[in-house]
């Protein structure tokens, strides 16, 4: 029954969905490894850009590209807004020790828009079948459109973020800011402004994606609990804080959970997958691709 | 004589307030009467306990745990179900539901206790989400997402235990609740509670003193563990239905928890009191505003964690320091943007 | 007679990059080796090493000809090392007399002997005006001193300090100076790293040259100041 | 004068000052020294000069302006350069990136900042072997060279350094104050605080003593420096 | 007593609180209903009492929920329950709401734990709202071999796949239709649980592909997730017939699959057939501005205005008299034929379940297929509103 065909499709099956993942936890670990703060509200970023991909589209009838940048920008200006509005007023107060408290902020955050968004659109879903119906075939092997634009946008936004942050200046600047924020001070560097303009990347990735998946993912109130799970989960794997472990997370989760739910008896995918998870993370504790980068 | 006041005069000034506090909790619901009380204010302590041990790992350890609704679940149905299948009495259900939950802890503490606090924390959530999912799928033995029936607490001593009597499990969890604070309160007294505080503060630099870092951890981790199986053991018999839902013993019961225990303050143990107070407190009395009440909620929580960065207790305390005339020690006001 | 320490060809590469190249060295108890060399010679991570920190790739390390290759940390502090770092660790959010409550855990002692240890402990390093005061608000000296006396408040048969005066101002070196002779004449063996070549020769007459990992010489001071090679890598013109 | 700090009042906990009213100047094309015990404020001096620390009272002026309300991270902009205390090299960043974000101040002049990161690589044998090492790797004396020569990739016009040598082999310490007489010469203002009165006597053109929180003694190096002993003991 | 205080349970916020809304939402129109109808206020013990509603607010937790409910006995002195979803919610309260002698009525919590605790005795108090799941999902079963039997479709092999959402509802549906699937000689060969709010089934599709099968169902009553499912279920290009239960609690299905949900039936809720129907689908739309969920917001209203008529029958509210007169009273609602059973095996397994029944003469609903934007009722064969179209 498992032939090759089979193994082809629930590789590229288990690749793509594993994308999805990755470019969820994408921009929870670039907030994490430079602010520090768990980003409780990350899923609600998504939630917004979903819904504002679904009004620009569907409302206002911008065609879909247009309307992944407008979101996208409009996620981004979010972002710095609710970094200056929000968590820069928690840093001043908390100084150097504030990390550690964020992300209860960012849990009032995620509860007040989710609600807000409850009260504003009401429960319903808001999705849309397809930006691009149909499916490509290779004899057995099938992948539908929507999953190769997925795996296309996650290629380019990774391939992006990284050279971004390794080869450009502001990207150099974003990680001396996570890892001396005085030092980067002395060199020039004004960091409040890296803060919020790391938190405005990190939230134009999560409304790019919440946009970009709209056709799975409908934008309802509570979708973001579904994301911020997964991204939570890839974000750990890959090593806390790095962007890069968690585009490679991204995938692996996605070929554990498609195997697990190819092989596993009925039923029991999930609790293989958690197990699996677990397993990968007694054996590579501090993630699987965190590099050590202090000494005694 | 006198040494015994002299060693006893400065812990105990604040052991007094607790135990007023106490006292006041142990009469408030009888004074109100009624059931909605009592129902809402054993919810409170359930959460303050919960909050409490959630801190203990927390403010103590940097032990961040993101899995412990997975603990409370353990408990919960270790109890539920060696009551269903053993025929023990819910009684000795507490001590299985502790014991069933402190074996997670072991072995979940010996597998990633190596790591630090956020890597631990992060990782029991995977325990508690295999826990969830393997309850829910064997079905033949927890009835799964059906959702298993537990019964009430039998008789103790003559003093009968209906579920629909709020007022008896309230009391019975005070007691739960005085007990296992007094634990901690005495551990995190002891030395040990100063090679806690350590350890949070440099593990490396503890444990070249001849400290065995694991082990403290292990212990701080197994004994919270512990004590939220106790606790999830008496909510199994108190709820009366256990169902492995996120809501319930997943992701958003623990953030409840950890809410308490941050709005409380960290790292004070009686902070989430204040903590759940405050939050169970809230939405009791915003019930009436339906949606409204959770943006409440959520902005509070903003407000009060912007507002008083280190939780209720934290403000407290610098309120304290300000009038006593001790003001200044302890205090380390951090510069902005220090090295 | 048997050493207190030997290190027995211990060899420790980083990402394939050697950094401590066949180290052989013996200490005897009731003795102080001086440790120095160039930067980022090896000395920090000779310490690491002793400690447990770090695992020897090859080699032994021996405590009274026990071995001790590779135990953890809290392993090898319990057979009788105790040791600072280059950058203080010590515990900033509590006190100073916490802190070396801290180091006295494991010696189950009565509180009032506990108490009285600390008392002591305190007087002789100085830091008695500060007892109650939280670490952070000390200045960096300071955490120096509170440091190795932390590191001296659990008995150690070895004490391994890594630049105890770096940073420290004159008076706080003659003190350290001071306590650690104490010490060493009541048996402990001491191990130390400086690039304080002023100070070092109050503290010890030999030392042992560590140049990029490799032993270049050990012998005292005074010969060393002479030797070219050490000059041009070490001691400069 | 370079920098002009006037009764400077400056204190971490409330109701106790640091700094008790320090006055001390810096001119261009010299090296100031600043010399006292542990915990006599002389980083506090240097932190609220820089801008970390707020001022309770008194004046900070750079080239006859107040920067009493300078950020740091304008320092770089206004041509002030500052070694802070304990390590300040971005760990996870390897040596070479550590040193292009020195340029960060000019980093629109591309030809510039590649220029002179090069030359920091042409100086520095040590660096250049370690270039796509992760600076959190080297080893503490290594760190401080990096941290050297960063600090100085903008040519600055203040250079305030606290502790420069600290961790450093004799060697290298020469070569640091070796540096120092470089700026200076290059036309410089340089304040420089460290452990080792002797070499601060040596390299400075004037020299001050903090003690508890005020400046008890001052006056040109050289007359210093036959006595530098003797200062040591009376008021370090 | 002049007014008469009702606990209204549900999910109004949290994940499911669209089905919340929903019931609140029917609720509040029934009262209106029966007010302009002249049915409130109700004359009890001889005196006029009006009706007011208290919100208990479960955010499917049960330990929520015993907490608004503990407020609204306690604080609001609520003398009834009405309404209500969750099956773990349900079973909660039955024992708080059996011991405060408060009567619940219309809970549409499925279990059979519910069904079996009624059987065994204790509860005259409550009146189950929705029949157990297997009496739902046999008629699945039942529908295939009917068609099969008229030779409108013809399956190419007999091999089943049956995937459900990881709840009570979820797992007993499940396991009646396996049971159900077998009996008729059906090879199930997977049986698959989904997380709640699942949206990957990439995977499982695979499997079900690669070995042939040709009758896929499930459940799962988050529309995103059947929505999924279907999209998935297509472009994975799957042969066969598909039962999407749950797919037809979104109100905008055809929104979220567009046309992949072609050929696919559900069974899973009331359909906007009947005059009565659209008219009150229309009114619902335009008081409350978004489109109802008729299976949450349609049986809540339903509940509530049998409610008040079994309330005016009594004319009292004592317990015993109350509850007999809600036994006896029948109702047709707008989507329903109400009638409580009396003792199990009257078309329910337990006493005071809802009994189902025929199409409109008890609880039931009638199997549509999905079209276009359209979904009519294909069976059972006499409603039927267009011919079933049998997949390739
Ligand atoms: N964990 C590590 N990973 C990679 N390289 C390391 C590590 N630890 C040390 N090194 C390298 O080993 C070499 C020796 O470092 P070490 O800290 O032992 O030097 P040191 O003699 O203490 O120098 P210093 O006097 O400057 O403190 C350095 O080149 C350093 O980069
Ligand atoms: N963050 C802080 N909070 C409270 N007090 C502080 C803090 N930092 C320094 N102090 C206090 O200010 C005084 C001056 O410290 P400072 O670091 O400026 O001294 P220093 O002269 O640089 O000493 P060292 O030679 O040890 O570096 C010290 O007594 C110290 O206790
Ligand atoms: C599908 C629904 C009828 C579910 C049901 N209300 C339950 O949760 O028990
Ligand atoms: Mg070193
Ligand atoms: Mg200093």
């Amino acid at each position: 029954m498992f032939t090759a065909d089979v193994l082809i499709q629930l590789t590229i099956d288990g690749v793509s969905r594993g994308a999805m993942y990755g470019l969820m936890g994408a921009g929870l670990a670039l907030i994490f490894g430079i602010l520090g703060i768990i980003n409780m509200a990350h899923g609600e970023l998504f939630m917004l850009g979903a819904y504002a991909m679904y009004f620009a589209t569907m409302v206002l009838g911008v065609p879909a590209p247009i309307a992944l940048l407008i979101s996208t920008a409009l996620m981004f200006c979010v972002g710095v807004a609710m970094e200056r509005g929000l968590i820069a007023p928690l840093r001043a107060r908390l100084g150097s020790r504030w990390l550690v408290d964020g992300y209860v902020l960012t849990i009032g955050i995620m509860v007040v828009l989710q609600n807000l968004a409850l009260i504003l659109f009401g429960p319903r879903e808001f999705g849309i079948a397809a930006f691009w119906p149909g499916r490509q075939e290779f004899g057995d092997v099938v992948i539908s459109n929507e999953r190769v634009l997925i795996l296309a946008g996650a290629l380019f936004t990774t391939g992006a973020l990284a050279l971004f942050l390794k080869k450009t200046n502001l990207g150099r600047a974003i990680r001396a800011t996570a890892e001396h924020p005085a030092a980067a001070q002395v060199l020039g560097i004004n960091i409040e402004r890296i803060y919020a303009i790391t938190f405005g990347i990190g939230a134009a990735l999560a409304g790019a994606i919440g946009s970009l998946l709209l056709s799975t993912y409908p934008a309802y109130p509570t979708v973001g609990g579904e994301v911020l799970l997964k991204a939570f989960v890839v974000v750990i794997i890959g090593g806390l804080g790095s962007v890069w472990g968690a585009m490679l997370a991204g995938p692996l989760l996605g070929l554990i959970e498609a195997y697990a739910t190819a092989f596993a008896p009925g039923g029991w995918q999930n609790t293989i997958t958690s197990l699996l998870v677990l397993a990968v993370l007694v054996l590579r504790p501090q993630g699987l691709f965190s590099r050590q980068v202090t000494r005694p | 004589m006198t040494s015994l006041f002299q060693k006893f005069r400065f812990p105990d000034r604040r052991a007094l307030v607790i135990c007023a506090l106490l006292a006041g909790l142990a009469a408030i619901p009888s004074l109100v009467g009624g059931r909605y009380i009592p129902a809402v204010f054993t919810s409170i302590l359930l959460f303050f306990i919960l909050g409490a041990l959630f801190d203990f790992m927390l403010g103590y350890l940097r032990i961040v745990n993101f899995g412990i609704a997975g603990f409370l679940c353990a408990g919960a149905y270790g109890s539920a179900l060696s009551v269903q299948y053993f025929h023990i009495t819910p009684w000795t259900g507490l001590l299985v539901g502790g014991l069933a939950s402190a074996v997670i802890g072991l072995i979940t503490g010996v597998l990633t206790l190596r790591l630090r606090g956020i890597y631990i924390g992060l990782t029991t959530l995977f325990v508690m989400e295999t826990l969830r999912f393997a309850i829910s799928n064997a079905r033949e033995v927890t009835r799964g997402a059906s959702g298993l029936t537990v019964g009430g607490f039998t008789p103790l001593f003559g003093i009968p235990f209906p579920r629909s009597e709020p007022i008896t499990y309230y009391y019975l969890i005070l007691a739960l609740v005085i007990v296992t604070y007094a634990a901690l309160y005495a551990i995190v007294r002891s030395r040990i509670g100063l090679v806690f505080k350590a350890i949070r503060d440099d593990e490396l630099g503890t444990s070249v003193l001849g400290i065995h870092v694991v082990r403290y951890k292990l212990f701080n981790f197994v004994v919270a563990s512990f004590f939220v199986g106790v606790f999830g053991a008496f909510y199994a018999h108190y709820i009366g239905i256990l169902v492995p839902t996120a809501e319930e013993f997943g992701i958003q019961r623990t953030v409840e928890i950890l809410t308490i225990a941050y709005v409380g303050g960290r790292g004070t143990l009686w902070g989430s009191l204040l903590g759940a107070l405050f939050l169970v407190g809230m939405q009791e009395v915003l019930r009436d505003l339906q949606e409204w009440r959770l943006v409440i909620y959520g902005l509070s929580l903003i407000l009060i964690i912007t507002v008083f960065p280190s939780g209720f207790a934290g403000a407290l305390r610098q309120l304290g320091d300000r009038f006593s005339s001790r003001a200044g020690k302890g205090a380390h006001i951090s510069t902005k943007g220090d090295a | 007679m048997t050493a207190l320490l030997t290190v027995d060809h211990v060899n420790k590469s980083f990402q394939g990059v050697r950094t401590l190249t066949d180290v052989t060295f013996d200490l005897e108890p009731g003795r102080i080796l001086g440790l120095i060399g160039p930067n980022g010679a090896g000395k920090t991570t000779m310490f690491n090493v002793i400690s447990g920190i770090y695992s020897a790739d090859s080699g032994r390390v021996l405590l009274d000809g026990r071995d001790i290759t590779n135990r953890s940390p809290a392993r090898i502090a319990g057979y009788g090392v105790g040791r600072t770092f280059q950058v203080a660790r010590t515990f900033n959010d509590m006190t100073v007399a916490e802190n070396l409550r801290v180091a006295l855990v494991n010696a189950g002692l009565s509180g009032r002997e506990e108490r009285r240890r600390i008392t002591d402990m305190l007087d002789r390093v100085g830091l008695a005006g500060v007892r109650d005061l939280v670490v952070s608000a000390l200045p960096d000296g300071q955490k120096k001193l509170l440091e190795a006396a932390r590191a001296m408040m659990t008995s150690p048969r070895l004490l391994i300090l890594d630049e105890p005066f770096g940073g420290v101002s004159a008076e706080v070196i003659d003190l350290l100076i001071h306590i650690i002779r104490d010490l060493v004449r009541e048996g402990v063996g001491c191990l130390v790293i400086s690039h304080d070549i002023v100070s070092l020769p109050r503290l010890c007459e030999e030392v042992l040259v560590l140049v990029e990992g490799k032993v270049m010489t050990r012998g005292a001071i005074s010969e060393i100041r002479n030797d070219a090679r050490i000059v041009d890598a070490y001691l400069g013109a | 004068m370079l920098l002009k700090v006037r009764e400077l009042k400056v204190g971490y906990a409330s109701g106790a000052d640091v700094l008790r009213g320090v006055d001390l100047s810096v001119g261009a094309s010299s090296v100031t020294g600043l010399i006292g015990a542990n915990g006599a404020g002389k980083s506090t001096l240097l932190k609220t000069i820089c801008g970390f620390l707020r001022r309770r009272s008194g004046a900070i002026a750079f080239d006859a302006a107040d920067i009493g309300k300078l950020q740091p991270s304008q320092l770089a902009t206004h041509g002030i350069a500052y070694l802070m205390e304990g390590h300040s090299v971005f760990p996870g960043l390897t040596v070479e990136e550590n040193l292009v974000l020195g340029t960060w101040a000019f980093r629109k002049e591309r030809a510039r900042a590649k220029q002179a990161v090069e030359r920091a690589f042409e100086l520095s044998s040590v660096l250049r072997a370690k270039r796509k090492v992760k600076a959190g790797l080297l080893s503490g004396g290594q760190q401080r060279i990096l941290e050297m020569e960063r600090l100085t990739l903008n040519d600055p016009r203040l250079v305030i350094l606290d502790e420069p040598s600290l961790g450093l082999s004799p060697k290298l310490v020469h070569e640091v104050f070796d540096r120092i007489a470089q700026m200076k010469a290059d036309g410089a203002g340089v304040l420089v605080v460290d452990q080792s009165a002797r070499h601060v006597c040596a390299a400075s053109d004037h020299l001050y003593v903090l003690r508890l929180g005020e400046i008890c003694i001052e006056g040109p190096a050289a007359s210093f420096s036959d006595r530098i002993d003797e200062l040591v003991r009376n008021f370090i | 007593a002049d007014v008469i205080k009702i606990g209204v349970v549900g999910p109004f916020t949290g994940p499911s609180a669209k089905i919340g809304q929903d019931i609140q939402n029917g609720t509040k129109m029934a009262l209106d209903d029966a007010r302009a109808a002249g049915e409130l206020p109700l004359t009890i013990d001889g005196k006029k009492a009006d009706i007011q509603l208290v919100w208990i607010d479960d955010e499917s937790s049960p330990e929520k929920a015993v907490k608004a409910y503990r407020n609204a006995v306690s604080r609001e002195g609520i003398q009834m329950l009405l309404n209500g979803w969750h099956g773990s919610v349900g079973l909660a309260l039955i024992d708080l709401a059996a011991s405060d002698g408060i009567i619940s009525y219309g809970n549409l919590a499925a279990p059979e734990d519910i069904s079996e605790k009624i059987n065994a005795g204790k509860y005259t108090n409550w009146f189950k709202g929705w029949p157990a799941p297997k009496t739902m999902s046999g008629l699945y079963v039942e529908a295939a071999e009917d068609l099969i039997a008229k030779g409108k479709w013809t399956p190419p092999t007999r091999k089943a796949a049956v995937v459900v959402e990881d709840s009570d509802w979820g797992r007993t549906w499940g396991e009646a239709i396996v049971t159900g699937l077998k009996a008729k000689g059906w090879d199930v060969v997977a049986q698959d649980v989904a997380r709640n709010n699942e949206l990957e089934f990439n995977a499982l599709l695979t499997r079900y592909k690669a070995s042939g099968v040709s009758l896929t169902a499930f459940t799962l009553n988050a529309p995103a997730s059947a929505a999924a499912f279907v999209k998935q279920f297509h472009s994975a290009g799957l042969k066969g017939l598909l039962f999407a239960d749950g797919l037809g609690w979104a109100s905008n299905w055809h929104e979220l699959t567009g046309d992949a949900a072609n050929f696919a039936l559900s069974m899973d809720s009331p359909r906007v057939i009947t005059p009565e129907e659209k008219e009150w689908t229309a009114r619902f739309e335009k008081t409350f501005g978004m489109p109802p969920v008729p299976a949450a917001g349609g049986h809540a209203y339903d509940y509530t205005r049998a409610l008040i008529k079994g309330m005016s029958v009594a004319g009292t509210l004592d317990a015993t008299k109350l509850s007999a007169a809600l036994l006896a009273t029948e109702h047709k609602g707008i989507w329903q034929y109400y009638a409580f059973a009396r003792q199990p095996g009257d078309a329910a397994i337990s006493a005071y379940e809802v009994k189902a029944g025929p199409f409109m003469k008890g609880f039931s609903f009638p199997m549509v297929q999905y079209y276009g934007d359209k979904a009519p009722v294909v069976w059972p064969f006499e409603f039927a509103e267009a011919e079933f179209k049998a997949p390739n």
